[in-house]
């Protein structure tokens, strides 16, 4: 829906597989706890945001999360020392992404997706648990592989 | 042990000095007294001011089934009322914020000023009471430094008794704004936890277990985990009851340097510093900074979280929400980047503090259905100290606090 | 105000010529006590004849928590069950409607025939009982033109005393049909309402919101809206109390043309036109054009709700069902498509009309927990009248209908 | 699956991508309360159909929704009043669009797909909704366009 | 008919001999009445000694409200605790099974040995308690041939008398294993049922039903289909009440080849033959592969499931947990592979058979609450035996392990 | 992940189409109850597994499903007899399959997906059952057409 788009060249059936495996990709790693491969899919710059309802600024908004680089390091070393209680042990969970859009950037892509992650509280109510709502990705290449640059999660259920 | 109905007395055999019993945190009946009790006859928080800042500025709330709209009058005052129409009761208003000019009401269409008078009521040949009776119902309310309180029951002790000493602990928070006015405009964050709402309170105000519950952030940020884990005389933070259910965790013992609560030091923020020292002049401007704002619970459902404020809503007996703020500050808006980013960290379910005492919470819960469960309470009876107020304080991991929370509610609850 | 038990005097209490209390949609014990003495001692509606047209084809219904199985017998009347197995409760059919040669039991076999006999034991030599006191359970039932009534109570009023005069609105259905039969065949919606089931009947006799609650659709479709919203005396339809919790809104006084009820004309639907003046006479056959069908509440699950039929079902003190099917004529079968689409228009979670409806209910469930909420009933007071038969009308926006339900409720649960 | 499919040329890398492109756009317009955008998707023949269950007959069975292109426009037009309470304020909500399967018609494609629509009822209850179902949509191409001549839509939890 | 509160008297009223009452499936207040009497009060299954074979191996469980933790203590026993944090309650252990040098609660960092006592109590300044008393919490514990069972209650009668004649049942479980021993290491397979929990037990003792619920599996497979459903006299096996509520279908006499419960011949399994034969003698051997596993119910929770294991768990009034483990070998590890399908075959949400038990019984806790519910339980009354010991024994299909589950019922709910 | 695909050809977006195409055909069998056509999708040595968890072994642990070919055959077989009660009527029921994953193997390709499901269970609550989780399907070519060798799901909500 970006006129901008148009006026870069389309996006190519390689280009749209190459970006689409790596949403995949960086969906499975989290849904599998694989979480030092999942930091390694980040720029330096990275900015990981979930608001609390679409339209926020997060600048006078309070949001989820609202993780710079060094706070998304830190979120992974929290998990892996073995105390996060709120993940031990970890949630069995599985979320399925799609309605995956591409838009070229001039440095990248920008991908919308929507996703809907369902888990099972085994820290304590063993209930199900259900996420959904809408993804952007920006993906930017660094020396030559795809990383993620911006993440922004806006949830259905998040206000 | 499963009770059916339990009467005053047997309140009192499930709280002790030292120990409560865990079936009031399980028992479907007590929730329901509590409700009717607590959150719906006692005084509880519904709104600050800074929320609703313009005429015709709304904001709605529910605290236990009770549903509150309030409402910025043309007068600037801002009125609290039932968000109910009075005509067949619908729900006024069903947004939880906005401006208006008035509520008309998408049933029948009676319309409602911003002073609750009924305004409007279509097809007036059918209808012959007298409109002046039928304005918005209006509980008792009352506002203290901005922080607005309601009780549902027609009397009963005044907002300023209920306050009581923990004025101070608000006290304590508006002074930290050159203007004395906090801005709670950043949006609530609604956390919700499956377990019983007294375990929020309890939780918020106990110093024992934050080395432990929170081990894995303090090993991760390379923290003060060992002092707080290994030495407890190194622990320099106090804990109080200041009396009708108000308790406190108070941190300033422990801070060694001006602003170590802000993450940050008055070098790096010298426009904050300069208009505390504008507002209250240098010696007090560096009592505040020293000081920090505090960590307290104000009966039954407000915390006032450092410098965020929070409030505690229960949905069932096993059921609650805690919706947290960052508390900003007017006349310190270069803070707001930093106390947002703060608010992210500590409070929610996305942040590396409260998402581990929710589960922890959660865990409870189910644990207090097995055997005979008893709570110990018992730490730090050997080492309280009451000062000449009546204030009872100690070791910052006492349960201290907790059993200040517990009187009271057996004071409340019949005891 | 929240009650624990309510007594008879307590029902009188809440239940005011002028208002009912708000607990009567929230509290549970309401709720229960409502399914036994309206769902399950009462006289429900459960089908209709035309459902189940041949030998041997069945529907399944639930009221309250009585599942119903009705079978059209060899002998081609409609016999009324309890859906259980009487070997060991078994649900015996688990299938909305179908066609059955007898209904066999899947847990052990017992075969029971379409006019409830227990036809077949397995492995009879450990059965001593006599299997003729084994049929299916039959509740009372009863059948006006087509709609088939039960009570799961063993005594009580006939179904002829329950309906009173409301048959004359039954006859005003059918009578649409130049057989006199209705045609149910086009299947139920299901509109599921997180609210109390009382609140449909209120709504649907409710003639006062249409203007307010309805006003998008009013404005898509440029409609009616100015003459609903502006001038009372504009509106010409009548309200009405038949007695016995039977309520009506009778849209005849505002048609100004026949078949305006179907949105349609005389000279657009020719064949039924002379099938009505056929069957009925030409005078006859004008009056009913103009008439057009009823848009009246049975008590206390039956809608009659103009072109369309419904059911209301209640599942817990806070949610509801609220089904509907097009009521087709037989021998106006040329009228299908237009009163299907009809149909999907006004009624249902995605219609124009009642997915607004069902959004107020749900609000105003949650409303009526706050504060001391009285709904207002008093609307009309000042202008109703009573005719011979002791049938109270007024003008289309009273609450005539509604304090006839309430009347009615009251008597029913003990006033 | 349908055979006659077969004698069709297949369908290119290119349409297939057009196609998921329309109905991912058709998805998010709705998601997004983009009314009058997701109008102008339809043909002017349009016929958008949610069946209370797989089956059934429009001419027999009664239907959610069975809109020819005027009540479709009566719809879009009635949301847009700002009184339209059911879904006011609108329920933030995204569906997942998932197993796209093309096939070739003489005049367009037809397209079937699973979806699921989680939505927050923020007007009531605040509880969270699910749908699920599969959509059958059927695309013409109108001045160079691709546009929406028929949506079917059958629930999983519509009966 | 809705009962509000149960009395002895009402339950004599309701537990008939030929017959029992459907409220007692439904009524929530029935429900909670057996959580107290059956399921904490009485003697209940917990787990087998092969899920926590070595030092510090743990398993978590809950039987009604209780949460229970089992651990392998220094020395070699297994100790049975509440899991619950003997300071405020935290459920100490919150993962399903594992290995622990001590249990260290999150909340505050108490830590409590093998054995229960409690090891650390940090920051001890603070807690002048006496720790020896604040070891976790014991209930009343016994161990049969590796089946533990607990009991919430201080006092009763002791596991022995529980067990009474049933232990016979648990013996022929463990001598069909060369060593005496099961292991029950393959993990339980949770299997929710949104049904009361004695339908469970009831059809898991019908052999009433085997033909009828399970005839689209007897048909996939070609099996006995014709015999089951068409000729009572074929069916040879024997139910049985062996009293205290322990029940039992004996298909013993059904099987006309060694090892036909196993779906195998002796000659295709030689190793196990051999194993059994050293162990027990030839004649021993021989005997125990006609007599295979046994198929019965031990009062409340546990049934021995041929070769499986099987845990009854009640939710809620209508909604329970059927759990199972195949029945693994010691001594016949090379069996392993042919228990784990046969297992997947015959139960769970996947499975051929009890799949449709399952449903089934949602069917019926639906029907229960229609009409006057009454179930029929005379099947066998003509024709049972009573032998020497009291065992009463019938037809394979009659209803006298159903009459004996409610016997036991009535006497402990207080007949 | 699997290293060694890096060393085989890359899968071309014919073969990613087909392979997709397959699984989508197999939700869709199943979801519409055409379970002869379904059982047509397997090979002749198929294994149909669907384990508690993760990481679990079929010779240890006790699963949901662990079966042969004989076994599905069983399976299709009791479904067809119309005394199956647990699904008579059927389930309404549609199955989302997202995040398809490609590896080529030495003798056809290894998918990975996350899948939702959602059915009302008509047979008894009318309530809606959700399950979700992560699939590995195992294709080989015979007599030219992709067929099942293997299906594996491991769920979320499984244990
Ligand atoms: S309920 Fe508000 S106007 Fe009638
Ligand atoms: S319950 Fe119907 S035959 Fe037994
Ligand atoms: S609750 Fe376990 S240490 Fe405090
Ligand atoms: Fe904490
Ligand atoms: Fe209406
Ligand atoms: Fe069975």
């Amino acid at each position: 829906m970006n006129t901008t788009a148009l006026e870069r060249p389309a996006l190519s059936d390689a280009e749209l597989r190459e970006v689409t495996d790596f949403v995949y990709l960086e969906a499975r790693l989290a849904d599998e706890g694989r979480y030092a491969d999942w930091e390694a899919l980040w720029t330096d710059d990275g900015v990981y945001w979930v608001p609390r309802a679409d339209g926020h600024d997060p600048n006078t908004h309070v949001s989820h999360i609202y993780d710079n680089r060094t706070r998304i390091a830190t979120r992974v070393r929290q998990l892996a020392t073995g105390y996060r209680f709120s993940q031990e042990p970890a949630s069995p969970m599985r979320r399925l992404l799609s309605n995956v859009e591409v838009t070229r950037l001039d440095d990248g892509y920008e991908v919308g997706s929507n996703f809907m992650l369902m888990e099972t509280v085994v820290q304590s109510t063993h209930e199900l648990r259900l996420w959904a709502g809408r993804s952007t990705h920006r993906l930017r290449r660094v020396d030559g592989q795809l990383r993620m640059a911006y993440k922004k999660v806006v949830l259905v259920n998040g206000d | 042990m499963r009770i059916e109905r339990l009467t005053p007395a047997s309140y009192r055999d499930l709280i002790q000095p030292d120990r409560v019993h865990g079936s009031l945190y399980t028992e479907p009946y007590v929730f329901e007294d509590e409700l009717d009790k607590i959150f719906h006859r006692g005084w509880v928080f519904v709104a600050h001011e800074s929320e609703l800042p313009n005429v015709g500025d709304y904001v709605t709330r529910t605290v236990g089934r009770q549903h509150y709209l309030l409402v910025r009058g043309q007068d600037g005052a801002v009125n609290v009322f039932f968000n109910r129409c009075q005509h067949r009761g619908n729900l006024l208003c069903n947004k939880p914020t906005g401006t208006a000019k008035n509520f008309a009401c998408p049933y029948h269409g009676w319309t409602f000023g911003l002073n609750g008078e009924l305004q409007d009521v279509p097809h007036a040949g059918g209808f012959e009471k007298d409109w002046t009776k039928l304005g918005l119902e209006v509980p008792r309310s009352g506002n203290y430094r901005g922080f607005i309180f309601a009780s549902a029951a027609t009397d009963g002790i005044s907002l300023d008794e209920h306050l009581g000493r923990a004025k101070e602990l608000i006290d304590r928070a508006c002074d930290l704004s050159p203007t004395g006015q906090l801005r709670l405009t950043a949006g609530w964050v609604r956390h919700e936890y499956a377990a019983n709402w007294k375990m929020l309170p309890e939780n918020d105000t106990d110093g024992y277990h934050v080395g432990f519950t929170h081990q894995s952030f303090m090993r991760a940020i390379r923290s003060q985990y060992d002092s707080f884990v290994s030495d407890e005389k190194q622990i320099k933070g106090v804990i109080r009851d200041w009396g009708n259910g108000h308790t406190e965790i108070d941190f300033a013992g422990g801070y060694t340097k001006p602003l170590e609560w802000l993450g940050s030091t008055p070098e790096k923020v010298p426009e904050y510093v300069a208009a505390l020292e504008e507002a209250y002049g240098k010696e007090r401007a560096e009592e505040l900074m020293h000081l920090g704002p505090p960590h307290a619970c104000i009966w039954p459902n407000l915390f006032l979280a450092e410098m965020n404020i929070v409030i505690f809503q229960p949905l069932a007996v096993d059921k609650s929400v805690q919706w947290h703020t960052p508390m900003l500050l007017e006349g310190a808006e270069g803070l707001d980047f930093r106390l947002l980013r703060q608010s992210e960290g500590a409070l929610g379910p996305a942040s590396f503090l409260v998402a581990d005492d929710a589960s922890i919470a959660e865990r409870t819960q189910r644990a207090l259905e097995s055997g005979d469960p008893w709570c110990d309470l018992s730490r730090g009876l050997n080492r309280e100290e009451i000062d000449a107020r009546g204030v009872r304080s100690s070791h910052m991991t006492d349960e201290t606090s907790n059993r200040g929370f517990w009187q009271h509610y057996l004071h409340v609850m019949g005891g």
